[in-house]
């Protein structure tokens, strides 16, 4: 078996060598398709950190203060929400900080800020919860008590995550969605390709095939060094791929990166991706050439 | 050693290559297969080595039913007879050394072996000097004996050869069937088919005709034609 | 060359048939770019309508009068503004017109708007301009207008469009510099990807084209079937393209679009889209034979 | 019609198929051209195809020196020499109709053209009945009578076959040359390369020996060896 190992590895490069149109081909396939998938991975991984950064801010009701709360009523409404198993944190804002970040807010309308006497803006809660969807529930829970400021119609002053941050999530999910779609549609192109390419590779040996077999040659002997020739086409691929890929996101990433103003893609993850590559390029480059050896190695 | 037992092949439906025929080689025979061109004599070989499979009747190689080879067996069985093809069928992208190599390779011999037995098969059939050229950088004539040099360098029990001097002139044709003759007498059961009146003549051995796809004389010691 | 046209059909229809594995692969590779290339077609355009509408809000500068300007001293300054050659159009609000606007704006936030007394809000005309480019200079051009109101630092009052939406602007603009690129890496890839192909295809059957050229054919009369053959495949590819491509339009984008509240794609532009697809598989799959076979076809 | 000028041919810079060869074939000519594997008969003839090209050395047909013919109008040359191959060169995807046709359909000839002759010129060669199959599903006589057929289709003035009866029992040899000799008296040139004492021998035809790349022998009206 050991000189067996030697032979396949031997015959495989000297195949690759003298069919080099054939093997230029094949790993360019694949590393396209490597490209496209690793784009697509980035891509989809970017719109996911956007999409969590974005979930951060909607997992958060508003509950507003009467001004007449004691210290003493306020810490019981506290630790009343903390106990709930569903929220994940809770911030106080005194009135005095909340008309501070009013202020922050409106610091380029002077008008609206000269209209403001004294303090109007009441204490709050920030309640984050665990996940956006537990919002309902909590609100629901607190209505029944008597800190919390009541409007005009006599509705309890709760504020939920506001429309426009809803409509963007909804946005990202459904990019999100066409990610998930595109990542799939990505990985059965890359497999087809790569089996296509190397299909006609042996389609084009079938005659040396027909003769290998007619000298004795087994299935399993006719079929490693094509196997061995596609794991190596697969793995240069990727490779060039990933070189690819990461001269991409040099590119175009920091550039989407300086304009979101966030670091999307960390480093960690181009490697976890460079290493996903090459292992898929090898599982492509063996499963497209078995595959494909099927259809010319019956006896 | 090759039995046919009234075997019939038709390809198509309607192409009877052969029919009806009934035949024993003995181990050890050398025996010439003659007959015109079209009467089945690539045909008879192609059933031994199970390239094609027998519409009726049995073939039994050393007393092995072919039709109860099971499929992953098959590359065993033409391992144990080397074939020199009607056209060659040399493998395009290796040289004259790999081609010839490769009937050794795929038994899983290992290098050495390759190293000694290919060069001195090569130099028997007179091919030292086109050791690393491809087949078609060689003469019809040297692509026939890298076949021949292919199909015995691997020493199998039989050896079958589909004209093998088809692209050879006299001289070199005379060469070779000796070799096959000598090959013949270490053991090896040889089949010939061939066109060569000459050949068949001076050599003196059992002739096997065959007219479209019929067994119409098996003889001994025989010549090419009746009228010959 | 009539008797010439009906043979080189015949000849390209017998070898598809005959070789029926490379002709899918063909077509199936056809496909796939083209489906890419549409793909990417589909999300730049909407990617673009999304761009567009939102420059439609950054040309627009609001121009603040004093309380005291006059109404001809108005239509003096409306004149003013609509003679200038960047200028796409003028709008009035008056200061009535503006406190309704704010009261809208503010409606859920009933404490700020309770603390306006009378009616704080300047009159001001939106000036909306050819081209976001020209809001500087045409603010420029407005600021020794004696008709509008200064800050306390002395500050003509004109506003700019605001930083968030100047924040998407990047955003969009980052994204279409990327569909760009996308788009011309597709093509290419669709190019190459076919042309491999192709030249697989015709590498299967070098010997064949070296015997026809030794029994006296012609260049041209070897490569006309393969062209017609490529054409032929180019134009199946593209077919199969865009029926896979309005499949995914329709299941993906109306879920974007019912997210986005916006008909991004519209179907003259998918007509377009798919003649264009048919025009580029056609070209493909020629240029991508005839490249092929220069290989093969020396004398 | 054809001459050699001091033609040279060297492969890879080592290998002298032919060497400083000068030659006459006049028009309506027929002569066999012998010698041992390896000669360089085959490569004679690559170079009147301009499939090679010749290392040294002026080649004429009909008056035209090869090394002059723009490389556009090589397949009008080709059209003006048939050739059967040793190797029978038949394409594998074309039936053994469309292999025939195809010589004619090159030139550009009419459908009914074509239907008239192809059937005609198979039935010479005595394979009206294999019309419709594939090479591959052909004896290696018959794939040799298709490259005969094809090659005297188109009615060339000049004919080279590459031993055309290789792969011929030696009747259906004996009737090949014949109609060789047949399509010789229409006017047209012949040249075969042979292996074939018998042939040889029995039509007495002008005889040119190759041995190892020179011409060792022209002779009308010769038999295969000095020996024989
Ligand atoms: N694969 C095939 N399909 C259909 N017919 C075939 C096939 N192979 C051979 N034949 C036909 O079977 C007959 C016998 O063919 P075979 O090759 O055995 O003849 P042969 O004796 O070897 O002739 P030759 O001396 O010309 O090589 C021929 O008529 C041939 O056309
Ligand atoms: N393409 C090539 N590259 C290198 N050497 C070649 C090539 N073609 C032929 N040769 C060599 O040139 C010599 C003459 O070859 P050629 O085919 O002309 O011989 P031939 O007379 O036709 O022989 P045969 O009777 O065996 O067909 C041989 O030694 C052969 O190996
Ligand atoms: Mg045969
Ligand atoms: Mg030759």
């Amino acid at each position: 078996m050991a000189v067996n190992a030697f032979y396949f590895l031997r015959e495989a490069t000297t195949s690759m060598r003298r069919n080099m149109a054939l093997t230029v081909a094949a790993v360019m396939v694949t590393s396209l398709s490597l490209v496209l998938l690793g784009f697509v991975g980035m891509v989809v991984h970017a719109g996911d950190g956007l999409a969590t950064n974005l979930k951060y801010r909607v997992d958060e009701i508003r509950v507003f203060l009467k001004d007449e709360v004691t210290a003493e009523e306020r810490d019981s409404l506290e630790r009343f929400i903390k106990k709930m198993p569903e929220v994940k944190s809770v911030r106080f804002i005194s009135k005095e900080e909340a008309l501070e970040e009013f202020k922050e807010m409106y610091k380029d309308s002077p008008d609206i800020i000269e209209q403001i006497e004294g303090n109007p803006l009441p204490a709050e809660f920030k309640v984050r919860m665990k996940d956006p969807k537990y919002n309902k529930a909590v609100a629901q829970r607190l209505m029944n008590r008597p800190e919390i400021s009541v409007d005009e119609n006599g509705k309890k002053e709760i504020k939920f995550p506001e429309d426009v941050v809803n409509k963007v999530l909804k946005w990202t999910g459904a990019i999100q969605k066409i990610g998930f779609v595109v990542v799939v549609a990505f990985a059965i192109v890359a497999v087809s390709l790569v089996s296509i390419t190397i299909r006609m590779a042996i389609y084009a040996r079938r005659n040396e095939i027909g003769i290998m077999k007619l000298v004795g040659a087994t299935n399993w002997f006719i079929r490693w060094p094509f196997i061995v020739e596609g794991v190596f086409e697969g793995i240069t691929g990727a490779i060039v791929g990933i070189i690819v890929a990461i001269m991409i996101h040099s590119w175009l990433m920091t550039k989407v990166e300086a304009a979101a103003e966030a670091n999307l893609i960390s480093t960690g993850y181009l490697v976890l991706l460079s290493f996903l590559l090459i292992l898929v390029g090898m599982i492509i480059g063996a499963l497209g050439s078995n595959f494909a050896l099927r259809r010319y190695i019956e006896v | 050693m090759i039995r046919f037992r009234r075997v019939t092949k038709v390809y198509h439906g309607n192409v009877y290559a052969l029919e009806d025929v009934t035949v024993d080689i003995e181990k050890k025979e050398f025996a010439f297969i003659v007959g015109p061109t079209g009467s089945g004599k690539s045909t008879f070989f192609k059933l031994i080595l199970k390239e094609e499979l027998p519409t009726n009747g049995e073939i039994y190689i050393a007393d092995t039913n072919l039709s109860e080879i099971k499929k992953w067996k098959v590359p065993y069985l033409r391992r144990k007879v080397g074939c020199v093809f009607q056209d060659f069928k040399l493998l395009p992208n290796k040289t004259v050394y790999e081609n010839v190599g490769y009937a050794l390779e795929v038994t899983g011999r290992p290098r050495r072996i390759i190293e000694a037995y290919v060069p001195e098969v090569l130099r028997l059939v007179g091919l030292s000097h086109k050791l690393d050229s491809y087949p078609d950088e060689l003469s019809g004539g040297e692509q026939q004996r890298v076949s021949i040099a292919r199909a015995f360098v691997n020493r199998p029990p039989i050896l079958l050869a589909d004209e093998p001097t088809g692209n050879l002139d006299p001289s070199m044709s005379h060469g070779i069937v000796k070799l096959l003759e000598k090959i013949n007498n270490t053991g090896t059961t040889v089949l010939m088919a061939t066109h060569d009146q000459d050949i068949v003549n001076t050599f003196k051995k059992r002739v096997i005709e065959l007219k479209e796809g019929r067994v119409v004389r098996d003889q001994l010691r025989g010549v090419y034609g009746y009228g010959s």
